[in-house]
């Protein structure tokens, strides 16, 4: 029971990050939804070490590398943006219009 | 036991926000602020206006809750003692930002942005300054540290902490020197649209920090409520007030630099001077 | 080694277009260079084919499925054959063709015939379907080779898809192999007896008939003219339609036992025969003159296949490469001079001695006149029908009076003496021209004694015994043939001319009005032949849906007063029943509807279905390349949106296969 | 009058200042005794004190100002009274006010230059999410930027003539990113002010108060030492470096009790660039006839 | 630990983390939409606590807390709205996006259901703390040790994406590379091509 309430919220929450992701405009905002993706997952990590896994000091050691991989998507994120936006002005995916062949 | 500990922090704090109001011989102005009306902006952001000083106040009771009364003895009896004071230090800054932004004005924002960008150096000092009193305990438990400073104190042991954390309790409690916030150059910045009550609260809700900020100093540094004779409680008010009055003396003698300067010296300075300590404290821990 | 000779010109091929890719310049530094490179590959191919004599190859694929190779004297010599058809041809093209992706039509034709070897070397059917398909796509790459414009790409897929048709003949062919003999090799499938034999026989049997460009595949060829002319020197001399006749040849021993293959193939040969070469006889188009005339000469094989006389055929064959890629050069050398591949506007004769002379050469071989190559495996060819039947002979006597007279007719047309032209410089062409014209004369030797029996006995071919009459008769055939086709390349329009003795008047109504009417019935015969199957569909689809109109009301009607009576007597199915009824009625109301819509959709699409579907496949295809292209839109949401898809799809599967 | 009044009267009396031409230096003095306390909003004062004659130009801006003040609130009027009089006017004020005195009404009422809802895609008044004027206000916009690159940001605003971080009467342009200034222009120029107002300890404490040391400064008007920790120090070496002199050796000087005189200088060229609370710093450091002098001729160019 | 008052606050807890989640992408302010997610966080950190992870949980809201405040700080950097003033809905392919994110949750709505996780609760009492530090730096020394060099390099490239100073002089005046001939056109593309600037018209233009 727990487990399986813990787990429905990370679903949703993992959908919300992807809705977010897919559908902002602007890349921070973009990154709110991998952050709340991530987070999602990290409330699955954890349910699942609490409730499933007898405590395996494993699973905490995931969820902490989940922290971090989170750490390094903003950090690495913001910069990216803002590399961007010195070249060409530009904080929305639109402006990106240099991926065509 | 619990009833009794919940008792013991709101009474602490009581106590501790009036003797910071009279350290301030601010008495009689707080009470004149509660006659005074509140004047509204324009497009604010009312809940956190009207909320952020009770958050801070809220932060300031957690804060203290982490902090033994006796050996042994603390309301939050956490494995993690130190990791949930860091939380409330994060949120902090968090509240003061929204304090400043609520109120949709250009120097309560101001204030915001500097505070935010001042608090993030200062935070990393602290987390090591409290890492490094945890390592000689072996625990992030503020119990434990505590014991582990039956012999010696961790102000003897790591002579860089406390003053290290001096500053981070000067910046928490938006005081003298780190009082980016509400600097007299931005027009008391986060609160220069605030008047009456609220005015007054964040006041009081910063005085209740200043005696949370200096309770864990002195658990941390100060062997807390370790002492001869005195029971355990006493001991800790005696050093919590030093440390109160040592912040505010402080707080109101040392000048405030400009932001960059003071910044500079954060990046520069305090966060190597802080890691140093953090080595030296492990290599000693050893 | 022996897998050598298949993939050596592949990756030859594979390279020269990669690495001479971007386009060469014009003049011909380059060009020499392509030619040699081309040369050189084949040349090892050559040696390889010349050395691996014997040889046997075997690749474990898996248990199931092993790869043969082989080299029997009949696929050595046909396996020499390519390399040296393919090293002239290379040439002509190298110095013939446009600048504009030449190395890639160098290249693909090295993978071309790499595929063809691997045809040949094939000892098992499997190989020999991968070897299929390689020469089949690509042939589909080499006619649409100048695919910037329509109609290349149009009738590149035209004859892919024609081709395909029959290829589901070999893929039967495999299939039944496999799972009634469990091993698909050559030599097992005379083990196989029975049903699945005939099933593998006549698969085979359609997949020749469809690359030999037999009816009713034949129209492909003349499609397949859109393609460059050296495309088509090595499409229908040595390579793919030879491939046809080759596979039959190979197997025929196995075959030979099957009830009815030996008919089926000699009715389709020489059909095909006597009927492509009365549209040839018509044709004003060079290439499709000769393309004609190609699939007349492998219904030729063919038949002599199915009379028992594979070798003969494996020799005709020899002959007819050089003899036909020696014509196709010329062809592309007159349109080279003339622009066009106009007949009457050639006549070359005083422009292009030289060439005349080497054209009349190959020509005259396939006119089968004495003393030429061709004549010889012709009259091979004769007496091997000869000992089948009268009737058979007599229908191969009327080819070969065909082949004669339009062979007669292109030369002539093509290289008569007509006005002096200047003409540009035809080195490398005409080096080409040389060589193949020179095996075909090198290639009359096979009159001497000594030589043909040698040749057969090495291939283990069977020389049948003739008749003098036969003889003379087939002799007669190819003079009258040669006359017609006189008369024919002179007046065009053919009026008849009052002359002295009134011998014209007597080709006339003997030769020509024949002639013309039956090539008039070839070509709807033709038509016909290749709107049969959707017309058919289209009927039958009416007439299954006025059959089943009829049970529908049939049903209804006897029901009526059964449920009345039921309703007296027995509640209970009184009541069930008329549901039941109602959902059987309404059941069939549908599918009536459904068949009808059907059946008036194909009659309304039936016509025109034989061109719709090699153009459908090509439009399709066109259309999920500009799809694919629209997605690049340059925006990265689209993109990771995409990624997400994409990784949706992956887990997915991986949750469903796991 | 409740003992809670009572305790509150007790309080030094919040004023906040609208120092007119000529009266500066004595507001300052006045300001600095015990009993008074100088606000650093009008939020946070009770009394609005007018000190001398305001220019008319500057009456919509002092009604704008009176109407910040939380009620109740009073204002009083310092024309030619001794300081004396006017502390005890204010303690009196103070004093009634705490007792539930009489309250002043609002000058001007609340009326927003836009309407409420203004227009635009989303009503906001601007394209999409960005500028525009919400509400009338105008929003910051991307922009020339001399600080990082990043074009972001630029918030423009008039400040004064009773900012109390400016010299009174003061009127700046301002563009700002963030806490930086990119542009700023002397709109009016300071009140005329005696050279009284250059006194050493006055340019001294208005130094200490933007130091954060309210009290170092009041000592230092009373004539005593600041005591307090790390003045100098505290000051950017180098920052508002004018002739030979940077803005520390200024304060060291004026701390000193020396005088200080500055050659003359571009005022915009000072202030653009510099951090809200260096410019702030830089302002404060020149004597107010120097400043009076280059902001005049700014405002006259 | 799985008596009814626990799932009861769990549940609250999870529902307010999805509704803080959701209210990212409805605010109109970016400071709105980053401490909504920073609430969402620290709801999960409160399950986590509840769920016997403390360690785990506290470090969340610590983190978090920090991330978020950059967040909001950025996200004001950019938007220049700090009060949320302008109504904020820039979404593009939104049917595709809503369709997306349903379709995941309820695929993996639908695994959890359909399948039966093992039970195996943490026993009471256990020093999971003690444990993480042990494992941290005992047997995943290695992985613990990747990640700090991961977070290390992190930081130096985030230094050198977002410093201004580009290979080739000052990235905004856009950092031209020298040109592949002596004194040719510089290589690469020039800033602003393909509508860079301007970008500011279409913000919310979506909307």
């Amino acid at each position: 029971m727990t487990l399986t309430i813990v787990l429905l919220g990370a679903a949703a929450l993992i959908g919300l990050g992807l809705y977010g992701a897919l559908s902002q405009q602007s890349f921070v905002m973009l990154m709110m939804g991998l952050e709340l993706m991530l987070n999602g997952a990290l409330l699955a990590t954890i349910g699942f070490w609490s409730r499933a896994i007898g405590g395996m000091p494993e699973g905490q050691l995931l969820a902490i590398i989940v922290m971090a991989v989170m750490a390094v998507e903003m950090a690495i994120g913001f910069a990216l943006i803002v590399a961007v936006y010195r070249k060409r002005q530009a904080d929305m995916t639109e402006s990106l219009g240099t991926l065509k062949h | 036991m619990t009833g009794l500990l919940v008792l013991a922090v709101l009474a602490t704090l009581l106590a501790g926000t009036c003797f910071a109001v009279l350290l301030d011989r601010a008495q009689p102005a707080l009470v004149a602020e509660f006659f005074r009306s509140r004047v509204e902006t324009e497009a604010p952001d009312r809940l956190n206006r009207d909320l952020a000083p009770a958050w801070y106040l809220a932060l300031a009771a957690i804060g203290l809750s982490v902090v033994p009364f006796a050996p042994g003895l603390a309301l939050i009896d956490s494995p993690a003692g130190i990791v949930i004071w860091g939380s409330c230090e994060a949120l902090i800054v968090v509240t003061v930002f929204l304090h400043g932004w609520a109120p949709n004005a250009p120097f309560p924002l101001i204030g915001a942005y500097r505070y935010a960008a001042l608090a993030l150096p200062v935070m990393l000092p602290s987390m090591f300054v409290l890492i490094a009193a945890a390592l000689p305990a072996q625990s992030l438990s503020l119990i434990a540290i505590v014991d582990s400073q039956r012999e010696i104190w961790n102000v003897i042991r790591q002579p860089l902490g406390l003053p290290l954390f001096l500053v981070v309790a000067l910046a928490l409690t938006l005081r003298g020197p780190m009082d980016y916030a509400d600097g007299a150059d931005i027009a008391t910045g986060t609160s220069a649209e605030e008047s009456g009550a609220a005015r007054a609260t964040w006041y009081l809700a910063r005085a209740a920090m200043l005696v949370s900020v200096s309770a864990l100093a002195a658990t941390v540094f100060l062997g807390g409520p370790l002492g001869p004779l005195l029971p355990g409680p006493v001991w800790l008010w005696l050093k919590t007030a030093a440390l109160m009055a040592l912040t505010a003396w402080l707080g109101h003698h040392v000048a405030r630099p400009p932001p960059g300067r003071m910044l500079t010296l954060l990046w520069i300075a305090l966060l190597p001077l802080s890691f140093l300590h953090l080595a030296i404290s492990g290599v000693l821990a050893l | 080694m022996i897998w050598a000779l298949a993939y050596l010109p592949v990756l030859a091929g594979l390279a020269i277009w990669s690495l001479m890719g971007p386009p060469i310049r014009n003049g011909n530094g380059s060009r020499r260079w392509l030619a040699a490179a081309g040369a050189l590959a084949g040349g090892a191919t050559l040696i390889l084919a010349l050395f691996a004599g014997g040889q046997a190859g075997r690749i474990a694929w898996s248990e199931a499925i092993v790869l043969r190779a082989a080299l029997p004297p009949q696929a050595q010599l046909m396996a020499v054959l390519v390399p040296v058809i393919l090293l002239p041809v290379t040439l002509f093209a190298a110095m013939h063709e446009a600048t504009r992706g030449l190395p890639r039509l160098v290249g693909l034709m090295l993978v071309f015939a790499g595929g063809m070897e691997l045809v040949v070397i094939a000892a098992d059917l499997v190989t020999l379907l991968i070897g299929w398909e390689v020469v089949g796509a690509c042939s589909w790459a080499l006619i649409g080779h100048r695919w910037q414009e329509r109609a290349p790409g149009r009738s590149a897929n035209f004859a892919f898809v024609l081709t395909r048709a029959g290829d589901l003949g070999l893929f039967l062919a495999v299939l039944a192999a496999l799972t009634h003999g469990g091993d698909a090799g050559y030599d097992a499938l005379g083990g196989l007896g029975g049903w699945p034999l005939t099933l593998v026989a006549f698969g085979l049997l359609l997949a020749a008939i469809s690359k030999a460009g037999q009816l009713p595949f034949a129209p492909w060829l003349f499609r397949a003219m859109d393609g460059p002319t050296p495309v088509s020197a090595l499409l229908h001399s040595a390579t793919m339609v030879a491939a046809g006749a080759y596979i039959l040849v190979r197997l025929q021993p196995q075959l030979a036992g099957v009830p009815g293959f030996g008919t089926a193939a000699m009715v389709i040969g020489l059909g095909t025969a006597i009927l492509a070469g009365a549209v040839a006889l018509r044709q004003a188009h060079a290439k499709k003159l000769l393309a004609g005339s190609t699939s007349a000469q492998m219904g030729l094989m063919i038949a002599a296949v199915g009379a028992g006389f594979p070798g003969i055929a494996l020799l005709h064959l020899v002959v007819h490469a050089a003899t036909k890629s020696a014509l196709f050069c010329a062809a592309g050398i007159a349109h080279r001079v003339t622009g066009s591949f106009e007949l009457r506007e050639m006549r070359l004769g005083r422009a292009l001695p030289v060439t005349a002379a080497l054209t009349a050469v190959a020509a005259l071989s396939l006119a089968a006149v004495p003393p030429f190559a061709g004549a010889w495996s012709k009259e091979e060819i004769v007496k091997a029908m000869e000992q089948a039947g009268p009737l058979w002979s007599a229908a191969m006597l009327l080819a070969t009076g065909l082949s004669a007279a339009y062979a007669t007719r292109f030369a002539v047309a093509a290289f008569g003496p007509g006005e002096d032209r200047e003409a540009p410089a035809l080195a490398g062409e005409l080096a080409a021209l040389l060589a193949l014209s020179g095996a075909t004369l090198a290639l009359s030797a096979l009159w001497l004694p000594g030589v043909h029996d040698a040749a057969a006995q090495w291939i283990g071919a069977a020389l049948p015994e003739g008749s003098w009459t036969g003889l003379a008769a087939s002799l007669a055939a190819v003079g009258l043939g040669v006359l017609a086709g006189l008369h024919l390349a002179r007046s065009p329009a053919a009026a008849p001319a009052r002359d002295w003795l009134g011998l014209p008047a007597l080709y006339e109504r003997g030769a020509i009005r024949p002639f013309h009417a039956l090539a008039a019935a070839a070509a709807r015969l033709d038509d016909g032949v290749i709107d049969l199957i959707p017309r058919g569909a289209a009927a039958l689809g009416r007439a299954l849906s006025r059959r089943l109109a009829r049970a529908d009301d049939e049903t209804i009607d006897g029901l009526r007063p059964g449920d009345a009576e039921e309703g007296l007597h027995t509640g209970e199915t009184g009541r069930a029943a008329p549901g039941l009824r109602r959902a059987l009625h309404g059941a069939v109301g549908t599918l009536v509807r459904a068949v009808t819509a059907l059946a008036t959709l194909g009659a309304g699409g039936g016509e025109r279905l034989s061109d719709m579907i090699p153009g459908g496949f090509g439009r399709i295809a066109g259309m999920a390349g500009a799809d694919l292209r629209r997605l690049q839109t340059g925006l990265s949401h689209h993109y990771y949106t995409l990624l997400m898809a994409g990784l949706a799809l992956v887990m997915g599967l991986l949750i469903l296969g796991g | 009058m409740t003992r809670l009044a009572r305790i509150a009267a007790s309080a030094p009396v919040p004023v906040f200042a609208a120092i007119g031409p000529g009266r500066q230096a004595e507001t300052e003095r006045l300001l600095a005794r015990p009993g008074l306390r100088r606000a650093d909003t009008a939020r946070d004062a009770a009394i609005l004190l007018v000190a001398g004659d305001l220019p008319e130009a500057a009456a919509p801006a002092l009604a704008r100002l009176h109407d910040q003040l939380p009620r109740p609130r009073v204002t009083l009027r310092w024309q030619g009274e001794g300081a004396d009089e006017t502390e005890t006017a204010l303690t009196g004020a103070w004093r009634e006010l705490c007792a539930g005195g009489p309250d002043e009404e609002d000058r001007l009422p609340d009326a927003p230059t836009n309407a409420w809802r203004g227009v635009g895609p989303h009503g906001q008044g601007g394209e999409g999410m960005m500028g525009g004027t919400p509400y009338g206000r105008p929003m910051a916009m991307t922009g020339a930027d001399i600080r990082d690159g990043l074009q972001l940001d630029r918030y423009s605003a008039t400040l004064g003539p009773f900012a109390p971080m400016l010299p009174p009467g003061m009127v700046l342009d301002l563009t700002l990113q963030g806490d930086v200034i990119c542009e700023a222009a002397v709109a009016e120029p300071p009140f005329a002010q005696p050279a009284e107002a250059d006194a050493p300890a006055l340019c001294a404490a208005r130094l200490l108060r933007l130091l954060g040391l309210e009290k170092a400064a009041r000592r230092v008007i009373g004539g005593r030492r600041p005591g307090a920790l790390w003045i100098t120090g505290a000051v950017p070496p180098g920052l508002g470096r004018i002739g030979g002199a940077d803005l520390r050796a200024r304060l060291a000087a004026w701390l000193a009790d020396r005088p200080v005189t500055v050659p003359a200088f571009d005022l915009p060229a000072l202030l653009a660039g510099a951090e809200w609370c260096e410019a702030m710093l830089i302002l404060a450091s020149l004597p107010p006839s120097e400043l009076i002098r280059a902001a005049r001729r700014d405002a006259a160019a | 630990m799985t008596d009814p008052v626990t799932d009861l606050v769990l549940l609250l807890l999870t529902g307010f983390a999805v509704w803080t989640g959701w209210r990212v992408f409805r605010v109109d302010s970016m400071v709105r939409a980053s401490f909504s997610l920073m609430l969402s966080f620290i709801a999960v950190g409160a399950i986590g606590l509840l769920l016997s992870a403390p360690y785990i949980g506290i470090a969340t809201v610590f983190m978090m807390a920090v991330e978020m405040m950059v967040m909001a700080i950025f996200m004001v950097m950019f938007m220049m709205n700090p009060a949320g003033l302008n109504p904020m809905m820039m979404v593009h392919q939104h049917g595709v996006s809503i369709a997306a994110g349903l379709a995941a949750f309820l695929g993996l709505g639908a695994a959890i259901l359909l399948s039966a996780p093992p039970s195996d609760p943490v026993p009471p009492q256990a020093p999971v703390v003690a444990q993480l530090g042990h494992e941290l730096l005992g047997p995943s020394m290695l992985i613990f040790e990747t990640a700090g060099v991961t977070l290390l390099a992190t930081m130096v490239g985030a230094v050198i994406l977002s410093s201004r100073q580009g290979r080739h002089g000052a990235a905004d005046e856009g950092s031209r590379p020298p040109g592949l001939t002596a004194g040719g056109a510089p290589a690469g593309r020039t800033p602003g091509e393909e509508g860079g600037p301007g970008h500011h018209h279409h913000h919310g233009g979506h909307g």
